[in-house]
């Protein structure tokens, strides 16, 4: 098939982002973070996100990725079990949200976020799991239940065990190395990228390039693919993962830069003009 | 003291943390854990030079040492079935009953300290049975008589499933066992240049202490050398900083 | 590390399966049908196993393996979804082994199997699936339970729905095409034999052949990799699932042949003594 | 028809599969089905020369027309999902309340005759909305009042979920169209040269029947060039031996 449609660029998948969507993001130890995306998304204007980390945002570009979201007042709510900067400590505008009190966080656990998501991505209603009974994290999450174990073996006692309700994001984002011609997006061995293409209702993807060719006529790659059916937009952004590099590495001096300057609104503020104006330029 | 360098604190802990991974078959190693990496890899080259079981090494972040295939549930998978057997956890607030508080101070959910979240603690540490806590401050700011948060607790009543929990808490001052049966701290051993009092001072929650406690265990000239050889030059692959920091190692260039 | 002692043969894994030991065998659209194995338990005399069928046996040398094993009286009960000899037919032994009443049967559905491997490869007590309830096999599997969906919106009256107790085998065996020094198997992009690697206690594998190198060292592979921490023992066994090839292509006439053979007690007793010395020969 | 070819029975069931496939966006085909495979092929021929969606055929046991990546749970997931919209299921017994059995007949468990299994029919049965169940044989021994087994019952309680079920039966004389409402198939055609009488004849339950029975079309010769090409040349890499008795075609060399 020939392709009779210009590529669609960031600002075409964040089109398609509508306010108040839940949004998957990934936890950043793999060059999956959509920067370029996120970006769009702030130049967008979107409001009233629900972010769901997966099953965190805590490496350095993950979390200020999320961090800039927040900062930019694009999210009204995040279900995460860790949000920070990695090494270099706070994501500085997600602790002063939640100290203001402007940002709602539903406290997981990464388990738990794997879990809901999987169920998701079956169809399936819930997901038990071990763990979770008598932290306060359960307390405050009144849609996970406590049921008693209904496959317990009988005269054993009461087994209660957590159920938590499947999950399903109104969108994935992420980045990924390769796109090839069929728009199959290939992630090697980091499933992740996979359980929430199959657990979001609309997926969007970046791409360094665009290759020639099926991944699928290689075995090797086929094992680490994610078919084009499940990917409902796709654009060729290079460097899109942003302080992130294709080969995991970050940037940790630019994050840095980001760090200090969140600390303040100001700070903040003349951060994301300026990171705009020079996405702008670049694109 | 091999070549002369006097012993960091580092290398006592990753020492302290070693044997507490004696006999152990996998011990896998989560984020912004350094110093408990160094010890579980030198635990690795103690087993390989003993008669005993091999202890593998899985640390989250490392490509030498990380055969996870399965996504970021695999460890989590693996803990549920029986397959992870010590792990290291730590917390803003750590209290005497070894609850954890990796989420913040003051009342939830608006509270004045926000920390990053609770990642994996809520479930690995009812799964995994030797789970060492590792906080190097030892303070009554950290060590607090209740936490203000519990992402997860010490332990569980009875009826819950719960085949894992804490077996120690290393700080910069002092090792505690935990007593399991008891659900109390006991005083296992101070660092050198340290002492009961200043432990009791320091500490917000009550503990055991024994009539005698002893100096904790210095790592002696072959720990030594394998901490500052393969242990840095393996850990520096996931912790530069770190490697260079303590060990005087720099990165190798790619 | 060097390795000090000699590769196990087919009948050092045989010896590692003790009798009355669930079994996992896989469905056999890919090259994973350990028959060379399956020969060496009949030849070692195992009895009373409990095979599980990932999802189905009903390739042609997958439901040959199976039926080869319930000819040989080495299986007490079996747990599928399906049991045949795909295109040529009914699997002669098992049909004949129902009908005398001297096998028991536990019939599944697909995702049943997958849902409880699933929960038994996550250490969770259950796994919940639509579908099921009104079916003559929710009758029989008096282990499968309904509940009322405990995370169901409130209001919404009752959802019944079956959760099904996890499932974890005493051992799992597979054939695949390569093994590196490690000892880490390559798959590909069939992920079931994951599954099985991650659900069961013992995990037995055959292998093409060994290869220098890692997997890990490439991306790529690492993408299809069962890492060599799950697997219990590997032996190279070459052609170790004939009749497959490693192309997933099957010799057809073979699996008729044994077909045949298999309708009536006498023929199935021939076959089975040839196959036995045969493989003792090329062994 | 294109050659002066005859139409086979395969030709004319699998075009009957393709106009119940008719907006279909995602079909997939399970196993020992080269029928439902050639009608979702053709499906997907005529789709691509439409205005409307294209759709995706998933063969089962196919590397051409198969993208799956996560396992054999896959199709299930997406069933699950919503994400698979047709499906094709058969019975060694179908009934008049759309139950089929895939088990085997009597008594069970030990049933004088044992088929296979119920594969994935006691799922994807509830899940898949457009449910095609095939049976070339009709007969009061495969049509039967009720099935012996019921692998996946037609209908559900009310509280079941159960977004999916049957639409329609096609067998070697007739296609019946199934009344979710009514819980009971009506008779929709009879296929060239067959009758209503032998179809009531063969059929061990009752149905409804209108007063006039149309006969079933059959592909015109843009279908017939559709089936004997494209389709052809694609069934014939997961079924050889049947492309190669319907269609004549050898398959190619590797």
């Amino acid at each position: 098939m020939t392709r009779t449609t210009p590529s669609p660029t960031v600002d075409d998948l964040a089109a398609l982002v509508p306010d108040g969507a839940s949004v998957t993001v990934h936890k950043g130890d793999e060059p999956d973070v959509p920067m370029a995306l996120g970006l769009a998304l702030i130049r967008r204007g979107v409001r009233g996100l629900h972010i769901v980390t997966l099953p965190t945002a805590a490496y350095p570009a993950s979390g200020m990725l999320v961090d800039l979201l927040i900062g930019a007042g694009c999210v009204a709510s995040v279900e995460t079990s860790g949000i920070s900067l990695h090494e270099l400590g706070p994501a500085p505008r997600f602790s002063a949200a939640v100290k203001a009190g402007t940002l709602k966080v539903l406290d997981a656990t990464c388990p738990a976020v794997y879990a809901a998501l999987q169920a998701g991505a079956k169809g399936q209603p819930f997901a038990p799991l071990r763990g979770l009974i008598g932290s306060d994290l359960l307390r405050h999450r009144p849609d996970w239940k406590v049921i008693d174990n209904p496959v317990a073996a009988p005269g054993t006692g009461p087994d209660p065990i957590v159920v938590l309700p499947a999950l399903n994001a109104d969108v994935a984002i992420f980045h990924a190395a390769r796109a090839d011609a069929e728009g199959n997006v290939w992630i090697g061995r980091d499933r992740d990228r996979l359980l929430a293409a199959h657990a979001a209702d609309t997926v969007l993807v970046t791409v360094e390039e665009r290759v020639a060719g099926n991944f699928f006529a290689d075995e090797a790659l086929a094992a680490g693919t994610i078919p084009a059916a499940l990917i409902t937009a796709l654009a060729v952004v290079p460097g899109g993962c942003w302080p992130m590099a294709l080969d995991g590495s970050c940037d940790l001096d630019a994050v840095r830069q980001y760090q200090q300057a969140a600390r303040s609104d100001d700070g903040f503020a003349d951060h994301l003009r300026r990171a705009l104006a020079g996405q702008a330029v670049a694109a | 003291m091999t070549d002369g360098t006097p012993i960091r604190p580092e290398e006592l802990y990753a020492s302290t943390i070693a044997d507490l991974l004696a006999g152990v078959r996998n011990v896998a190693v989560g984020m912004l854990s350094p110093i408990p990496g160094a010890g579980a890899l030198l635990a690795r080259e103690l087993s390989s030079q003993s008669a005993g079981p091999a202890t593998r090494v899985t640390i989250l972040g490392s490509q030498a040492h990380n055969r996870f295939t399965n996504g970021g549930a695999e460890l989590f998978d693996l803990a549920g079935r029986g397959r992870i057997d010590a792990f290291f956890l730590s917390g803003g607030q750590i209290d005497g009953q070894a609850n954890i508080n990796l989420v913040g101070t003051g009342e939830y959910p608006a509270t004045p300290v926000r920390w990053s979240g609770s990642f994996g603690s809520a479930y690995l540490y009812y799964l995994v049975p030797r789970v060492v806590l590792f906080r190097w401050e030892h303070s009554r700011r950290t060590l607090v008589r209740q936490v203000d948060f519990i992402s997860a607790p010490g332990r569980s009543e009875p009826g819950v499933h719960r085949p894992g929990g804490p077996v120690a808490l290393i700080t910069n001052l002092c090792l505690f066992r935990w007593q399991r049966e008891q659900g109390r701290f006991l005083l296992q051993s101070v660092h050198p240049g340290h002492t009961v009092e200043e432990v009791r001072d320091q500490t917000g929650f009550d503990f055991d202490l024994p009539a005698t406690v002893p100096t904790t265990a210095t790592p002696d000239a072959h720990r030594l050398a394998l901490l500052r050889g393969p242990v840095a030059a393996q850990i520096a692959e996931v912790y530069p900083a770190f490697a260079q920091q303590v060990f005087r190692l720099s990165p190798a260039l790619p």
